[in-house]
């Protein structure tokens, strides 16, 4: 299916070429035209980008959008919601601004289930201020802050996010796009916190290709909803080794969630602080 | 003017700033004015608490250093304050467990007899104050009623017990109808916010500042109002940014280390020109300092707080209903001109209570109507608008997009790095600056009063005013205290200053911090009394200096 | 002067700067003062970045308007920069994609000859450059040599080749012994650092301050300096106060967003007395902005970041010799004084390129010996000193405890909510602030250069004192230009305005930010010249502005 | 075994008769005591803590301090153990401290697995700020922020912790005194990063002791080593049902830990220094 045009604005794409970043925001605009056909408006949606080189697809999507700070979609994103649920909000957020500057954030967005979308774009490295390691990057990873390699092993991401209580947790990879597809679409239907990381290839700094399309599969549709299970598929590959990698919905799950939206009440302001005002 | 001075002290954990409450409602429902100060360490339970309640028939914001009538709950109290007595006054006391002379209350006893709880003892002491006052229990119970909302009947038996167990020693008039509302500086920016339309607050806890988190907590059920406490200052500003973007007006609130987290964000509502409205009650610094005491040392941190120019409104309430007009108005002002509003507290005003002898009509005088200003189609969140003041829409908005950015971006909201869009950038923040200037250089943006004709004015601002103003009085001495800060009001200024040629600076800082925005302005300063205890000033130790400057020269 | 201007261009990705900063070096090899300018949007491929490379018998700051020879990597070089060339002015470009006129190379062929990669495409074209700047391969070889570290043979090869096939058309001098360092901002910044005693460069990466720790990483195994990059910018500045308080001497860099997340850390240091070097380096803002374009618009938040009062020490150098000597100079003060110092850098001279002409002896030029101040036993952190120092020690010590806090606290490091304590620890900074405003107020705080008899002044600060220097050469004008900021100077400026009855401010912001300052002090600017496209002022045209203003009135 | 007093300053001990934190501070001197006459002297330890209530044991300790930021013990501590690898960093933290504002810190440190020991006072609520919810707070609690409740389940910060490859996970609790010291001794000697996470009493606004007694139980001291059996027992309690709750050393692993501690080089600085300048 080709780009729904009327989603891209005519700023020009500055990734370099053979970026994952251009899978992941055609697999994106394809789920948007698609929920636009089933009665989710694209008015009604809002996308929330940190800064790097990911980020940039605020300024590609004619679509509402936030284009915040290095490592704060996710408050961003949550304040949105809370101020009117009936929104589906988006975050674009890179590794280093995600999972570094922002985990913070990620691990109470996890926590109190805020019904948001978080989409990372895992290159494994600092695209947009040129090459140094990111939190997932492998160890010995050979950066711009790091001539001689880290000594620090990859946090795996998905494992942790499981433990803070995330409801929706997928793995995705910028070569696999009908996969790419169906989960962005998933997590966005998805009633509570959803985070997806995707294996995005950075052609400049950290090209993978190689690495990954040996080594990820897909997992089977169903069986989401175990825990236990999830707990097996975020730790079959912690980001460093050379185990196999599962791509999917890896873990999907209902809990309450904020906010809910509660009834409308009208509230008569003035006649409170008149009553306060009198009574004391 | 008739006054009365009363201090409670006891440990933390003896609920002695509720029963301070409880007695300064008292008296404002009996028509006076009331000033409460409270005084306690970083600590929960034991060590030293105590407020001053100061009750007057005009109306006040500072207290003396003398006392009228002592109220004991421990020793500790009489050993710390009781050489403050005037002649004349009196003690209440526990007599369970302080030795002293005066009105000794068998608070165990008491109790006991009525099945009270041991915290009710405040109770007690409230009834004995009442009676050594002379005022006619068929008075004071009606207003003792609606103060204890919870265990009303017994709380009200207790303290009748109490007050007709004492001698009454004064006759203080209780004959007036009037009543003033009464609460702390944190409450009267609450009704401010709230009167100016307030719909989400959202903070992380900080002393001073936490006062106002809890007043909308307790009140969200019947406001409608988004109340929320995050993970860290940082998701504060944001989230309260991400409301904005939806259309809902939030403020935040803070102290000065939550403040400085805030800053980055602060600079993003600068640049993506989202509305918002930080407090900013300060407390004695640098960095954790003393977290419940003093000090005005963030003005000009609070002037040019974030990297990168960009407008910004700054007020500093002094009184109850200057909290209650400007919170409203800075509300206003943020929506208005899309940018952020800091409203500059200090633990004295923060915590301290006052009375608001007039409340301003927040929707007439201050919030005119502001109708929206149209836009054309398609939307662009930047185009151009008078004043630079781009038309303000919300998602969702059938048709259009709304994009804002925290980097230099076009008239759509997409990122730019050509120098026009540099240019008209900053030229629309520059706009929007000349267009703020002259809108708040309004006459309340300068509180001027004592002798208008004196030569000598003592220039202050936020909590200090209260102090100032009775030092003022007694000298015959102007004042001239800018509330609006920042942009600095300087043609009101400049009115309020006509015929002055010394001025005194007053302020809770090392280094005289207004001194420097208003040599910016071209104005001067003479000379300054300042101070780093934390401590606010009883009148008479600003008194004798002021004395002291004047007189010594 | 002699002087040439080279500009080369291509897309981001190609090597442009690596190639600039060859050339850059090679004419410092030969003797000349060079100083490299570099433009580039945010993005890694394609766009268009280019340097602009300015050679001189003199020392420069700044470029011109006019090219002397362009190298055109592509086409839209051509297109965006053919304009600028000066009448007799040479085109080198690549003939395999490049159509104009001048000396093409046709690079593919070339390489193909050697076994070349792409990328040394870049070497082909320095060759070139050198054959028609008439150097003579036997002089050239060897300076060559120094800059080729990997594939030395292959790029000689190549560059030869190149050099050898085009044809002279000047006869750039190169007969002098003399050879120049060359380097970064960033990188003078970092030499001054690690000269001035540096143990540890901890940072988060961010425009324009990465360079430095690049830079660091690069030479952290040779020298022994420990560089760490970690989560944020607040683990940054708290993991290197962590060091200061082990004894080890750290800075660290960032630019606006990530200072703004440290202020509250750095106020920290203001009351814990945490010795500490933060490198602001500024870029457009508000907020995210233009990240590698240039602003001068951070000065008053660098002064007053921060909640509270404390003493920084604020420098903002202008010359790589000024960045040697005043970035050891920070890290000095901030250990003597047991305080923050800051130095403030921007884009342009973050990562700018610099000659160097001469090179301050840091050892005993600057860093005079500051003898262990002895102290007593038991040791007390905050014990009273001289000026408010106390002795500093650093754990472990046999026998004593160090404690250092961020309450307000007593001589021992234990906190405090004492009256007497805040007041003794508001004088303790007061009298460091004032020791250290008397230290740093000397003859190299303020620059002055230009006409020592003119009664009109530029005055600026940072990197637009390059271009502001030529502007005043041209038009007999002198130059004042603050490096110390913070205490602002206030002897050193005053002798330097003496006979000045007009001041014109150039900075790149859009209030003029030092004028705040200056009036703060008692002086006055007459004039500003702002800029807030985050472009440096080409010598022309501020020239131009300059001009007008002078003959406008 | 009474407590050292000279391990304990003269100033003002402020916590609230009944606080846990008074248990905290005994099992800590007692193994400071302990580890000097093992060779361990005290002057190689520094405390670092944050601000809240917990964080007053930096006054009251008579050694090393760094009376830090609140939220931010564990980069000053990481700072201190880089600089001098020879000290013993030892990390005081609150709930809200620690897993609220500094959470970020957490999961970093355990990812690089630095060496320095994180001793969490988990109240589960914010003591000095009187009484407002924690990310440990269970769900439903009425704070001062909260007063009609909480709609979030708590953190289960200890198996957070495990997935972000944490070497040392304990749990204590403030009325086990025996175990307390016995974790804390422990944590102390291991190498790499060590969390105790310890229940602790709040007298004045949530106190959990009766629930406490009833549910916790001390684990065998051997296994601690197995990472399945770890994540058993860190999903065992949730911080907010009624299940069992497990108390002691819930994991020890071993891994390679930042800082090495290298062969000291002597470097010559100036000639560096002269020699870039000279080369280029
Ligand atoms: C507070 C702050 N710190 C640092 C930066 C600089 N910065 C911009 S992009 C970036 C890295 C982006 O890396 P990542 O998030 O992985 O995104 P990518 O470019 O790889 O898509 C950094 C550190 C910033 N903008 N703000
Ligand atoms: C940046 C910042 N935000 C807020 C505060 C105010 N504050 C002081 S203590 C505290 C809560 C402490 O709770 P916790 O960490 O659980 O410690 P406890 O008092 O329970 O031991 C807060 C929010 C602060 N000092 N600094
Ligand atoms: S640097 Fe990497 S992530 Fe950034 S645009 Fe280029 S390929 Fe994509
Ligand atoms: S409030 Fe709670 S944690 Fe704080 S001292 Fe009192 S009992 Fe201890
Ligand atoms: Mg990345
Ligand atoms: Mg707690």
């Amino acid at each position: 299916m080709a780009s729904d045009r009327s989603l891209i604005t005519d700023a020009k794409n500055t990734w370099c070429p053979g970026c994952g970043n251009f899978a992941i925001q055609h697999a994106f605009v394809s789920v948007v035209s698609e929920l636009g056909k089933e009665g989710i408006p694209r008015e009604k949606m809002v996308v929330v980008s940190g800064i790097g080189c990911h980020a940039k697809i605020a300024d590609y999507l004619q679509m509402n959008s936030f284009y915040s700070l290095h490592g704060r979609t996710i408050p961003v994103a949550t304040g949105i919601k809370m101020a009117n649920p009936d929104m589906s909000v988006i975050c674009f957020a890179g590794d280093g601004d995600l999972y570094a500057e922002g985990i913070g954030h990620l691990v109470h967005a996890a926590k109190r289930n805020i019904d948001v979308t978080v989409i990372c774009h895992n290159n494994r490295v600092y695209g947009l201020t040129t090459g140094q390691y990111t939190p997932t990057s492998p160890y010995g990873f050979r950066g711009r802050s790091t001539p001689r390699g880290i000594h620090e092993y990859p946090l795996n991401v998905l494992d942790i996010l499981l433990s803070c209580g995330a409801t929706f947790i997928a793995r995705g990879y910028s070569r696999r796009m009908p996969l790419l597809k169906r989960i962005i679409r998933e997590a966005i239907l998805h009633h509570g916190f959803a985070h997806v990381d995707i294996l995005q290839i950075c052609a400049s700094f950290f090209n993978l290709t190689r690495y990954y399309d040996e080594l990820v599969y897909e997992i089977p549709e169903e069986n989401t909803t175990r825990y236990d299970t999830a707990r097996e598929l975020t730790e079959q590959w912690n980001y460093n080794d050379t185990g196999r990698i599962p791509l999917g919905i890896l873990y999907k799950a209902e809990k309450p969630s904020i906010p809910e939206t509660g009834e409308l009440k009208e509230y008569d302001r003035m006649a409170f602080i008149r009553s306060l005002l009198d009574q004391e | 003017m008739t006054q009365y001075t009363v201090l409670i002290g006891g440990k933390a954990g003896d609920g002695i700033l509720q029963a301070g409450k409880v007695i300064g409602s008292l008296f404002a429902g009996l028509g006076y004015h009331v000033y409460l100060s409270v005084d306690y360490p970083s600590l929960i339970r034991g060590g030293h608490n105590f407020c001053i309640i100061r009750i007057a028939t005009k109306p006040v914001g500072a207290f003396n250093t003398t006392i009228d009538i002592l109220l004991a709950l421990d020793q500790q109290t009489i050993t710390l304050h009781e050489k403050k007595l005037n002649p004349g006054g009196i003690i209440i006391y526990n007599s369970d467990t302080v030795t002293t002379d005066g009105e000794g209350i068998a608070i165990e006893p008491l109790l006991r007899r009525h099945n009270g709880r041991p915290i009710m003892g405040n109770t007690a002491m409230i009834g004995a104050l009442c009676g050594v006052a002379g005022l006619p229990w068929s008075r004071i119970s009606p207003v003792l009623a609606s103060q204890f909302q919870k265990e009303t009947e017994l709380n009200l038996a207790i303290a009748q017990d109490s007050c007709l167990s004492v001698t009454p020693r004064l006759s203080v008039p209780a004959d007036t109808t009037m009543r003033y509302p009464f609460f702390s500086g944190n409450e009267w920016i609450g009704l401010g916010l709230l009167a100016g339309g307030l719909d989400a607050y959202i903070a992380y806890p900080m002393t001073p500042s936490s006062g106002i988190l809890h007043f909308f907590a307790q009140i969200a059920e019947e406001t409608g109002i988004l109340v929320y406490h995050p993970e860290s200052e940082i998701a504060v500003i944001l989230m309260a940014e991400g409301c904005a973007y939806a259309g809902k007006r939030a403020a935040v609130g803070t102290s000065g280390g939550g403040f400085c987290l805030m800053t980055e964000a602060l600079s993003c509502a600068g640049q993506a020109e989202i509305p918002l409205v930080i407090v900013l009650a300060q407390r004695a610094g640098p960095s954790t300092g003393m977290p419940t005491y003093n000090a005005q040392t963030d003005l000009l941190f609070a002037c040019y707080a974030g990297h990168g120019e960009f407008p910004r409104y700054l007020v500093a309430p002094a009184t109850a209903s200057e909290a209650y007009r400007f919170s409203a108005q800075a509300l206003h002002i943020a929506w208005k001109y899309q940018i952020p509003s800091i409203i500059l507290s200090d633990k004295t005003f923060s915590e301290g209570y006052y009375t608001a002898d007039s409340i301003p009509d927040i929707i007439s005088d201050i919030i005119p109507d502001s109708p929206q200003i149209p836009y054309s189609r398609p939307y662009e969140r930047y185009a151009a608008g008078e004043w630079g003041i781009s038309p303000l829409i919300h998602p969702p908005c059938t048709g259009e997009v709304v994009k804002v950015n925290s980097y230099t971006h076009d008239t759509k909201g997409i990122s730019s790095e050509e120098p026009r869009d540099a240019i008209a950038g900053a030229a629309k923040r520059q706009m929007k600056s000349d267009a703020l200037a002259k809108e708040t250089d309004t006459r309340e943006a300068v509180c001027t009063s004592g002798s208008p004709d004196s030569e000598t004015a003592l220039i202050c601002w936020g909590s200090t005013r209260g102090v100032v103003n009775e030092v003022a009085d007694a000298l015959g001495l102007r004042i001239i205290s800018p509330v609006v800060l920042f942009p600095f009001p300087k043609k009101t200024y400049l009115k309020a200053i006509h015929g002055v040629t010394r001025f005194i600076l007053i302020e809770e800082s090392a280094t005289g911090q207004l001194q420097t925005l208003l040599l910016k302005e071209g104005f001067t300063i003479t000379e300054t009394i300042l101070s780093s205890d934390g401590r606010p000033f009883p009148v008479e130790s600003l008194l004798e200096r002021v004395r002291e400057i004047i007189h010594g020269q």
